[in-house]
């Protein structure tokens, strides 16, 4: 079991995006004393030591952050190496202009997005979500593109009528229309009162209570 | 006299306001719909959510919709809907059940949809609130902070992914934003470089070492015009398809390596995505 | 002590990025068999369970990640800024009912809240926590939506069948037979994939109970 300082230590460190020194440790933990603070970390360093885990606290440039140890790093290697590579905005720009302009050929892609789009074309050829569906029939033959089934299956797709319109996404902005209905007499026999000149001035000032009403 | 008719009219408001006021003293922003209004008032009045008088829910719905307009609050068409709702389930109640009708067809209790949905919601929005009292990450759980900077060499070395023009656009523009006002005037127009020598200086790295990182490229000379030519070279080298342009991770380092070396390595590498 | 696998373990979650699956490990570990590989992880979490330190190892949206303790988050703030994870009560009672009744359309979001959701299923589908899943066949086929694996991650889920239980619904009357909602014309016969597995009650089956009222 840990101290509970050495365990705020460990989650101070574990969340930082660089190094924390002592000096800033102590400034964050007022609540400590530095000698404490000192011990503490020590206590934690020795306990890693002691462990012999995936990882270790060391004290780089000035301050303390954990790092894997060496050891491992064939093994982490491993995994960052093969980890799946996100989508650059203008490679997913450009596989949308093809997705829902398809066919298409790429002078239109690039008149759409304003810049040239070799380079993201022919990445997105070699992972298969972009593919030469042929010649379009006018002076040039200039090549046509439109996605390909691996496209479908990656963003989980039954077909290409599956593909949200814009239309459909516009939509979520809409607010369906209600037929304004101002003059809807809910109990026509009670007099509503004057709008102006309410005796609490606004909503925020209504108070919330503790309703028990018998 | 002149103040005195203000004063008059509010007297005469303040006991019909008052009377609103005590009975849903409520923050009126915070009813997420009339489903959450419709239970605040079961929930007010102590009515069982299964048989709910109808008239008592209705009278102060209609009297909680009124405030609001008092209050110059836009009223969604979403209460107005179930204002109407409500209006058709107590007419309903009021009229004798016809025998000629199918019994089977229709629900004996004119209430029975709306408590279904009632309980329905009270269920979700339950659910809701046990969710968004979880610790939730970012908020009061967090994961690691740093990364491990020895990743992004790994990462050269075993198979990086490609990186898109645009980030190596950007790479440019950041490394244009760090460079001093100074170092642009400093430099002399008649050493200038041109493009092609750039070229040849690259290729002839890429013979010594397979990757070369972009800023090593113009670390010895850093200055806005040594960027914009090695800049060019590459976009020209790119074009030539005699480079390839790597990046391990995003926003890290751009890596290049000769294209011609690459070539047999890449037919027989998967693209993950 | 750790074994090596252990240490193994520890140093590829500590450096990945999101959650590291078992099956992923086991990909990756080729020269561990899986049965050691899931009793290395148990002695790792049994480990950080007894240490009672700054973080934890969890499994979340189906793979294993360490985690602050929430009892230091007022240590933790101190330092880092928290991602503003503010969620209104509407968007928290949208998001339940699409976690809950995926795949779900709008409109069926709408019915039960009473209440137009265009602009909060926007929001949740900016910031990832909704996904849309295709499209419902029915007429006019609308977009179906389900949570994501950003849910799971931002809510701390191991998966959907964590999901805190709905409270049951007492039978309403002498007419339990009654179809869900037939005024949005759901096709019956149209498996829902995820329902049997979440823990929503199903009505049919549910017992008249005594229950307390609110």
């Amino acid at each position: 079991m840990l101290s509970e300082l050495s365990a705020i230590l460990e989650s101070m460190i574990f969340t930082s995006e660089s190094a924390l020194s002592v000096d800033r440790l102590c400034d964050l933990l007022t609540e400590f004393e530095r000698g404490d603070i000192k011990s503490a970390l020590t206590d934690l360093v020795n306990s890693y030591q002691e462990r012999a885990g995936g990882f270790e606290l060391v004290e780089v440039a000035g301050g303390w952050q954990f790092r894997t140890r060496p050891t491992f790093q064939s093994y982490i290697v491993r995994h960052i190496k093969t980890r799946s590579a996100k989508f650059s905005p203008s490679a997913l720009e450009t596989l949308a202009i093809i997705a829902y302009r398809q066919p298409v050929t790429r002078a239109e892609v690039e008149h759409l997005r304003g810049v040239d789009c070799g380079g993201v074309l022919k990445t997105l050829l070699e992972k298969h979500l972009v593919r030469i569906l042929g010649k379009k029939d006018i002076p040039g033959r200039p090549l046509i593109y439109g996605t390909s089934k691996e496209f479908l299956e990656i963003f989980g797709l039954k077909d290409l009528k599956s593909l949200p319109t814009l239309k459909e996404i516009q939509a979520l902005d809409e607010h369906p229309q209600y037929e304004r209905q101002e003059e809807l007499q809910l109990e026509p026999d009670k007099a509503v009162p004057v709008e102006g000149d309410l005796p609490f001035p606004d909503k925020r000032e209504v108070e919330p209570c503790s309703e028990s009403q018998p | 006299m002149a103040d005195a008719v203000p004063h008059h009219q509010q007297d005469e408001n303040l006991p019909l306001l008052d009377g609103i006021h005590q009975q849903y003293s409520v923050h009126l922003d915070s009813f997420d719909g009339p489903m959450d209004l419709l239970l605040h008032l079961i929930k007010k009045n102590e009515l069982d959510i299964y048989d709910i008088s109808i008239a008592v829910i209705t009278r102060q719905y209609l009297d909680f919709i009124k405030l609001m307009k008092e209050l110059n609050l836009e009223v969604a068409g979403d209460f107005l809907v179930m204002a109407a709702t409500l209006l058709q389930i107590k007419s309903r109640q009021l009229l004798p059940l016809d025998d000629q009708e199918d019994p089977e067809a229709e629900e004996a209790d004119p209430r029975a949809e709306l408590i279904r949905r009632l309980l329905e919601y009270q269920q979700y929005k339950e659910a809701g609130q046990l969710i968004g009292a979880r610790a939730l990450l970012g908020r009061e759980v967090f994961a690691r902070g740093a990364r491990e900077e020895f990743v992004a060499v790994a990462q050269q070395q075993e198979g990086p992914l490609e990186v898109s023009l645009f980030e190596l656009a950007d790479a440019f523009r950041g490394l244009l934003a760090r460079i001093p006002v100074e170092s642009f005037h400093d430099v002399a127009p008649g050493d200038s470089l041109n493009i092609a020598d750039c070229i040849n200086e690259i290729l002839s790295l890429l013979q010594e070492q397979d990757t070369i990182q972009f800023d090593q490229l113009v670390s010895d000379e850093l200055t806005r015009e040594r960027i914009v030519v090695t800049f060019l070279a590459l976009l020209e080298l790119c074009k030539l398809k005699l480079i390839r342009i790597f990046q391990g991770e995003q926003h890290g380092s751009i890596w290049f390596v000769s294209a011609v070396a690459t070539e047999l390595a890449e037919e027989q590498s998967t693209y993950a995505l």
